[in-house]
């Protein structure tokens, strides 16, 4: 199939792609745009390590296609951290310690971050329930339902 | 996955002409929407294919169709249709025997005992579907066989029957089949008897 | 005063041994930076992609590559026809079998790889594969291992016909792998014979499979300039894999180098070498350019690495006030179409004779038979040493069925039973020296955390108002640190492990090791170890491991072997370099070795304050100023090979509340105390039993890879495959004891793995106890909630 | 997991949408995508042509005008979840919405093509049973507006004809007197049913003046259970009562057999979710 140009901002620069109408988001992020840091786990949208925020929503990019993201405003973990160093999110995994091999974290922290968002302030049910699409094999989540209580906390204070 | 079928369907016609047609390996066929043979290897033996859709899933087999026996005395047909999905991915295959019995009304049914054997990615993927794509499949092909049994009798009610067979489409209400179609089309015609 | 706390400061600021220091490691994964194998990019790389088998047992008739090769993008289709001139169509297990890499005539499981597409990128690859048309006669399918033996069972490996002499033992049957045995099988009859109370209990330890979210994969890269061959993958023993390479392609394993990046996880499952791995070498060798090859996760789950399908019968002998006279142990091990475990050499049903658990058992016999079956290769240590999981659960669940037999409580039976403190190091009757324990203070304190009385009580009044409660407690020995090289080697390696560190003139250390974190946080816990061992604080400290080019041959992480391995080997190549600064700063402060005393971070001179040189001035000293015949510098490796094995254990409870509507179950509590030895970094081992607590509950309550008769995989995505959430997984709670390991450099045993060894047979006695008071003694798991409801409604308990 | 090539065209409008549909052969929908995308990289479906409908103006968003809740076919199930309209005058939405598979998929996820795919292991079908809802539907003929009640045929099998869209779904606002329950048993997050039952009643005092049961995953697609509903109608609830229902909603169903449970397992789970669902929906309809 023919390729497309397709246009979107990517941690707040525009990036132009040509891709296949079925490349899927991850690919493009991954293979074209260099952005490795959301992962590939399940392929059937049941696990979250491709999630990343486009428009303002928490997404997996393992099925969005490319073409559809064309004007979107996509954000990776890459873009977290700023000038200022880490975002508040990222320090809190560290401290509490929400991290083992690493894989499913650049999704979580993407979740997280929207999620904080969406609850400011939330309770560890809530918390359990809006991360839900997220998969982690190593931490048995305990650690990380700290680590997005700390962010909450930190988040609020500064 | 190997699911054990048997089927009895009421028929509008003769016992006689159920048989006919039942012996017709290509009308048979085509009871089924998006089914057809596309060779006669003779002796017995065919090559066809089935393009199985339904809502968003395709699935294109292709396979033979050996017919083992035919017990004109029984009016039994023994068939086995084998076939491979296009990818290579899946696999199925049918052991078939269908006899039709006259009934006391001067009418028939045909009954059915088939064993249908899924190999491969629909397999292990189609299971949630599996039997009830295969339900569905039942009635439209129940009534296409209905429809060309009663065709082949004199009347208003052939006639009926052959526009209805002519107006027969191309796939399942447009929509046709999942995954697990071939299967679908295999158990519609025995669906198990609950 | 000052004194005091200026020691007290110093050693705190070396984060060491003890704190709960903030992962080293983290930082790249919190900012994407994690280099994993599918993150790994080359020019030129091309991208493979596996045609794989429909059937679990077939002829291949033919394969037609034309379509494939006619797609523009595709590079090569490489079939078996393709490597048997090469002799590399089959390739050695670490098992002593031998696995087909393209199937070689004949298919032995659904999903065998049968031909491997390279193609320009991913997309084009998938689109080859479906272009390769393979033809395919049917055989007769064999998936019950208990039909493996008998007469008319199909003959799988017609590559072993005739081949009566296996890896180890004799084989009775051409579906037979091996028999195994340990203990006494006489004695223990005559025990069973004469006792005044047996039970029985048959269970199956269903095949689950280990599922880390990263799937393996590798990037192979021949460089046919400098004859070198670089190959990244997800292994958790890249050592291993160079010498199996090495032995397989001819070349030196000097021309080889392997790289193990971030691993995403490996549980077992990345311990194995897979058929994708060799057919990519071989196209990277063929095409002269890198390759790449990465699972799916259907791939993933289907073909590399299960682990368990133990079918196991417990007997227990004893008296009549529950103390063990026997043990019998039978199990029918089921391993798929090639042997492809990773189990030491020597013990083919892996460390299973740790089966007499905690208890003092006077006699005991194990026997194991495995045999072949249509099913996906292997039998991998799934998050516990080998075949120690199923060895807890034997012994655990057949301890309860007595207890219940004799109505003793199980947490009394268990009392009754144990190895007593006084008694360590304590040789079981199977063969292992238990180095230390102090199994009745564990038990004390759970029971005491959690009121196991009240408990008691509470289930008391709720089974009077029909409802389900269950509690279950079990009471866990694992063995791991393997192993002496004495009874361990892997393809005739010894299992010792290995550490080389080099500290800079300024004073930081740069060390590698033979181990391969796969976020167990290596970098973090080994510094930490060096840091108490040199007074170097462990933030100037880097550890580095996974590549061959670098890092001391070791054999690899599993089986919770780093720390009792790895670590040890840690500890002592430190504590050379220390003898040597000793030596050093005698030197330099014109003592004798005798004079001196360490503290902390510096060697003092005794009785003479301020006559001192911290390790900072050693260091630079050992690059200008050595004593006379000294060399200088000041480095050391160790290849330790540790003495014995190392024995964590714990004591979990679980409580259980079961909807009978629906079978559902809500862990309402889980209490999980584990003893470690010494504990080297205590945020990191409470995050590490979390998880195994997690992946425990997993396989107990929902993980199964079940096949039809036709040899299916059916549910083999995350769709099917349980993995649970952030909403199903229960809250833990965790504790500890501290008996530290006699024999290990710094008391440590290894924590990984307990938590996932200890939980599962937590979770079955607390399913069974719920159904206890209604003389039921065992449910197969996974216990969920369908499974339950249909003996909720066995048992006649639905109201209607 | 890599779908095989298509042709993409983002629609402009529902007119676009449909020709797009009817020139191009077998070219599918693309809505939330979570149901066609995974099929598509799993190789089920190979649709040539994907017309995608994220963007047309008017297929989203949620309003109310007198008694009538109109949501369009493109609103995300996180768009119900957040929507005050429906909180207050249509809960029961609200609550299956949470439900549906996990919050990124819930983002991207549209009613729309939730009800269309004709799954019978997706949520919102069973609701729209229960909610008595009109489905609106745009085709090259023109409007029509159908009950949901007939509309779901079979498994991937709805009363859509070839080339049809469906746009809106119109569900009464709650009455006084109206209560809802939900209630879905799952394995877990992400995974469809086992059973799930919706269920709305009017009551009147404590009799139940009307009743509406919808299942979901317990037969080829989303069913009414009618014969339960008959035995409420007109009665006060209890637990002789309940019984009778359990069974004859076990009597309706025919489930699929899978993983999830055999069919006697989950036909008594249908059962139990809508026994719960019934209580609940009559508790709430006391507040």
């Amino acid at each position: 199939m023919a390729k497309q140009a397709v246009s979107f901002t990517l941690n707040g620069k525009t990036v132009d792609v040509l891709v296949e109408p079925r490349e899927l988001l991850i690919h493009t992020l991954r293979e074209n745009l260099n952005h490795t840091g959301a992962h590939i786990g399940c392929e059937t949208s049941h696990c979250g390590v491709c999630t990343v925020d486009v428009d303002g929503e928490s997404v997996k990019s393992c099925t969005l296609l490319t073409v559809q993201a064309a004007g979107s405003d996509v954000k990776s973990v890459e873009g977290m951290a700023s000038a200022d160093g880490l975002h508040v999110i990222q320090q809190a995994f560290v401290d509490e310690h929400g991290l083992q091999c690493g894989f499913c974290t650049p999704g979580m922290l993407m979740r997280a971050y929207r999620f904080l968002q969406e609850n400011p302030d939330p309770s560890d049910e809530e918390i359990r329930w809006g991360m839900s699409g997220n998969l982690c094999r190593c931490t048995g989540y305990q650690n990380i339902i700290e680590a997005v209580k700390t962010a909450a906390k930190n988040l609020q204070q500064a | 996955m190997k699911v054990d079928l048997n089927k009895e369907f009421s028929l509008p016609g003769t016992g006689v002409q159920a048989w006919t047609f039942l012996q017709d390996i290509r009308g048979v066929a085509s009871c089924m929407p998006g089914a057809e043979i596309t060779e006669d290897l003779g002796d017995g033996n065919y090559k066809g294919k089935v393009k199985a859709k339904i809502g968003p899933a395709t699935m294109a087999f292709n396979g033979d169709i050996i017919i083992k026996n035919i017990d004109v005395e029984k009016r039994e047909l023994h068939m086995i249709g084998k076939g491979q999905d296009s990818k290579g991915s899946s696999s199925a295959t049918m052991d078939l025997r269908a006899w039709v019995e006259d009934t006391d009304d001067g009418k028939c049914v045909l009954q059915g005992v088939a064993t249908v054997t899924v190999n491969g990615k629909a397999a292990s993927l189609g299971g949630r579907m599996m039997t009830q794509v295969a339900d569905q499949m039942l009635n439209q092909f129940g009534k296409s066989f209905a429809n060309n049994v009663a065709s082949m009798g004199e009347g208003e009610e052939a006639e009926t029957a052959r526009g209805k067979i002519a107006e027969q489409p191309a796939e399942l209400n447009g929509l046709a089949f999942a995954w697990s179609v071939f299967v679908g089309w295999l158990k519609s015609l025995f669906s198990s008897k609950k | 005063m000052d004194k005091v706390a200026d020691k007290q400061e110093r050693e705190g600021s070396l984060n060491g041994v003890g704190c709960s220091r903030k992962r080293k490691e983290d930082a790249r994964f919190i900012q994407g930076k994690g280099n994993y194998t599918d993150d790994i990019k080359m020019p030129g790389m091309l991208f493979a992609d596996m045609v794989r088998s429909p059937y679990a047992h077939a002829r291949i008739i033919s394969i037609n590559k034309e379509k494939a090769l006619a797609l523009p993008g595709v590079h090569a289709v490489i079939t078996a026809e393709d490597l048997k001139p090469l002799n590399l169509h089959w390739m050695p297990t670490l098992a002593g079998d031998v696995q087909a890499v393209l199937a070689d005539e004949k298919v032995h499981f659904q999903y065998q790889e049968v031909a491997l597409v390279v193609a320009d990128d991913r997309y084009i690859a998938a689109d080859a594969i479906d272009l390769v048309e393979v033809e395919y006669e049917e055989l007769p399918v064999l998936i019950d291992p208990h039909k493996a033996m008998t007469d008319d069972a199909p003959i799988l490996r017609e590559d072993l016909v005739g081949k009566m002499e296996g890896a180890h033992s004799s084989r009775k049957h051409n579906n037979h792998i091996f028999n195994w045995q340990a203990g006494e099988k006489e004695s223990t009859d005559r025990v069973f014979d004469a006792a005044e109370v047996t039970v029985s209990q048959d269970m199956v330890y269903h095949r689950v499979h280990p599922c880390p979210l990263e799937t393996c994969g590798c990037v192979a890269s021949m460089d046919k300039i400098n004859g070198k061959l670089t190959v990244y993958l997800t292994s958790q023993a890249p050592h291993v894999v160079r010498t199996v390479v090495s032995n397989l392609s001819g070349l030196p394993e000097s021309s080889i180098r392997i790289v193990s990046p971030d691993i995403g996880g490996g549980f077992g499952n990345k311990v194995g070498i897979y058929p994708g791995y060799v057919a990519s070498i071989v196209a990277s060798i063929v095409l002269g350019v890198p390759v790449k090859w990465v699972e799916d996760r259907m791939e993933n789950i289907s073909t590399t690495a299960f682990a368990r399908d133990y079918h196991m019968r417990g007997e227990l002998a004893a008296d009549s006030n529950g103390i063990i006279k026997g043990l019998r142990v039978n199990v029918l091990a089921d391993h798929g179409a090639f042997d492809s475990c990773a189990d030491p050499s020597k013990f083919p049903a892996g460390f299973m004779h740790i089966c007499t658990g905690s208890y003092d058992i006077p006699v005991a016999h194990l026997n194991v038979d495995g045999v072949y079956t249509n099913k996906a290769p292997g039998g991998v240590s799934y998050r516990c040493s080998f075949r120690v999981t199923e060895a807890v659960y034997v012994i655990e669940r057949t301890i309860d069925v007595l207890a219940q037999k004799l109505g003793i409580d199980k947490a009394e039976i268990r009392r009754r039973n144990f190895v007593k403190k006084e008694q360590f190091p304590y040789k079981t009757c199977l063969g292992f020296e238990l180095d230390s324990g102090d199994y009745h203070t564990a038990l004390e304190k759970v029971l005491d955390a959690v009121d196991y009385k009240g408990l008691r009580r509470e289930q008391e009044e709720k089974r009077a108002k029909g409802e389900l409660m269950g509690i279950g407690l079990v009471t866990f020995t694992e063995v791991v640190g393997a192993g002496p090289s004495k009874s361990c080697d892997i393809l005739g390696v010894g299992m010792f492990d290995s550490a080389e560190i080099r500290v800079h003139p300024t004073g930081s250390v740069m060390a590698r090791m033979g181990t391969i974190t796969q976020g167990q946080g290596h970098q973090t816990t080994y510094a930490q170890i060096i840091a108490s061992e040199l007074g170097i604080t462990s933030d100037e400290i880097a550890i580095e491991e996974g590549d061959t080019d670098t890092a001391p041959y070791g054999l690899g992480t599993y089986g919770s072997r780093s720390t009792p391995v790895g670590g040890a080997a840690t500890a002592v190549a430190a504590r050379k370099i220390k003898a040597k600064a000793k030596k050093i700063a005698a030197h330099l402060l014109e003592v004798s070795e005798d004079d001196l005393e360490w503290e902390v971070d510096r060697f003092k001179v005794k009785g003479v304050p301020g006559q001192e040189k911290t390790m900072k001035d050693i260091a630079w000293a050992a690059y200008n100023n050595v004593p006379d015949g000294m060399e200088p510098g000041l480095e050391a490796v160790d290849y330790y090979d540790p003495p014995n094995f190392t024995f964590p254990f714990g004591a979990y409870l679980c409580v259980v509340d079961i909807d009978k509507d629906t079978g559902v179950t809500d862990i309402r509590r889980f209490y999980a105390l584990d003893d470690c030895g010494t504990r080297i970094n205590p945020m990191i081992i409470d995050g590490q039993i979390h998880g195994g607590l997690t992946e425990g509950y997993a396989v107990a309550m929902g993980q199964e890879m079940p096949y039809d008769e036709e040899g299916n995989l059916l549910g083999n995505t995350l769709m099917d495959y349980f993995l649970p959430t952030f909403v199903e997984t229960p809250k833990w709670e965790t504790d500890y004891t501290v008996t530290p390991s006699p024999h290990h450099p710094i008391g440590a045993k290894g924590v990984a793995e307990s938590p996932h060894v200890g939980s599962i047979p937590t979770f079955t006695s607390a399913m069974v106890d719920a159904f206890a008071h209604l003389d039921v003694t065992h449910m197969d798991m996974p216990h969920n909630a369908f499974r339950v409801w249909k003996q909720i409604k066995a048992l006649g308990l639905l109201d209607n | 997991m890599i779908p095989s090539g298509f042709e993409y065209h983002k629609a402009t409008s529902i007119a676009d949408a449909i020709a797009k549909l009817r020139d191009n052969e077998d070219a599918k929908l693309l809505a939330g995508g979570h149901s066609l995308l995974p099929m598509m990289k799993l190789r089920f479906s190979e649709a040539p042509y994907l017309v995608d409908i994220n963007g047309i103006d008017g297929l989203k968003g949620i309003s109310i005008d007198g008694d009538t809740i109109t949501i369009g076919a493109m609103t995300t199930e996180s768009e119900l979840i957040r929507s005050d309209i429906l909180q207050q005058y249509c809960p029961l939405l609200v609550e299956a919405a949470k439900l549906v598979a996990d919050p990124q998929v819930r983002n991207r996820g549209t009613i729309g093509g939730d009800v269309a795919h004709g799954d019978p292991g997706n949520d919102h079908p069973a609701v729209m049973l229960a909610l008595d809802a009109q489905l609106v539907i745009h085709g090259p003929d023109g409007e029509r507006t159908i009950p949901a009640n007939g509309f779901f045929l079979g498994t991937y099998w709805t009363a859509l004809e070839e080339f049809e869209i469906l746009v809106a779904i119109k569900v009464p606002a709650l009455k006084s007197g109206t209560g809802h329950g939900y209630n879905k048993l799952k394995r877990k997050t992400g995974d469809y049913a086992v059973a799930g039952s919706a269920v709305v009643v009017e009551m009147n005092g404590d009799i139940v003046r009307d009743i509406r049961i919808g299942l979901t995953n317990v037969a080829p697609m989303a069913i009414r259970a009618e014969a339960a509903e008959d035995l409420i109608r007109g009665k006060r609830i209890d637990d002789v009562l309940l019984k009778s229902v359990e069974k004859a909603i076990v009597e309706v169903c025919d489930p699929a057999v899978d993983l999830r449970g055999d069919e006697e397992y989950k036909s008594h789970m249908a059962a139990i979710m809508a026994r719960r669902s019934i209580i609940q929906a009559i508790e709430n309809a006391k507040e």
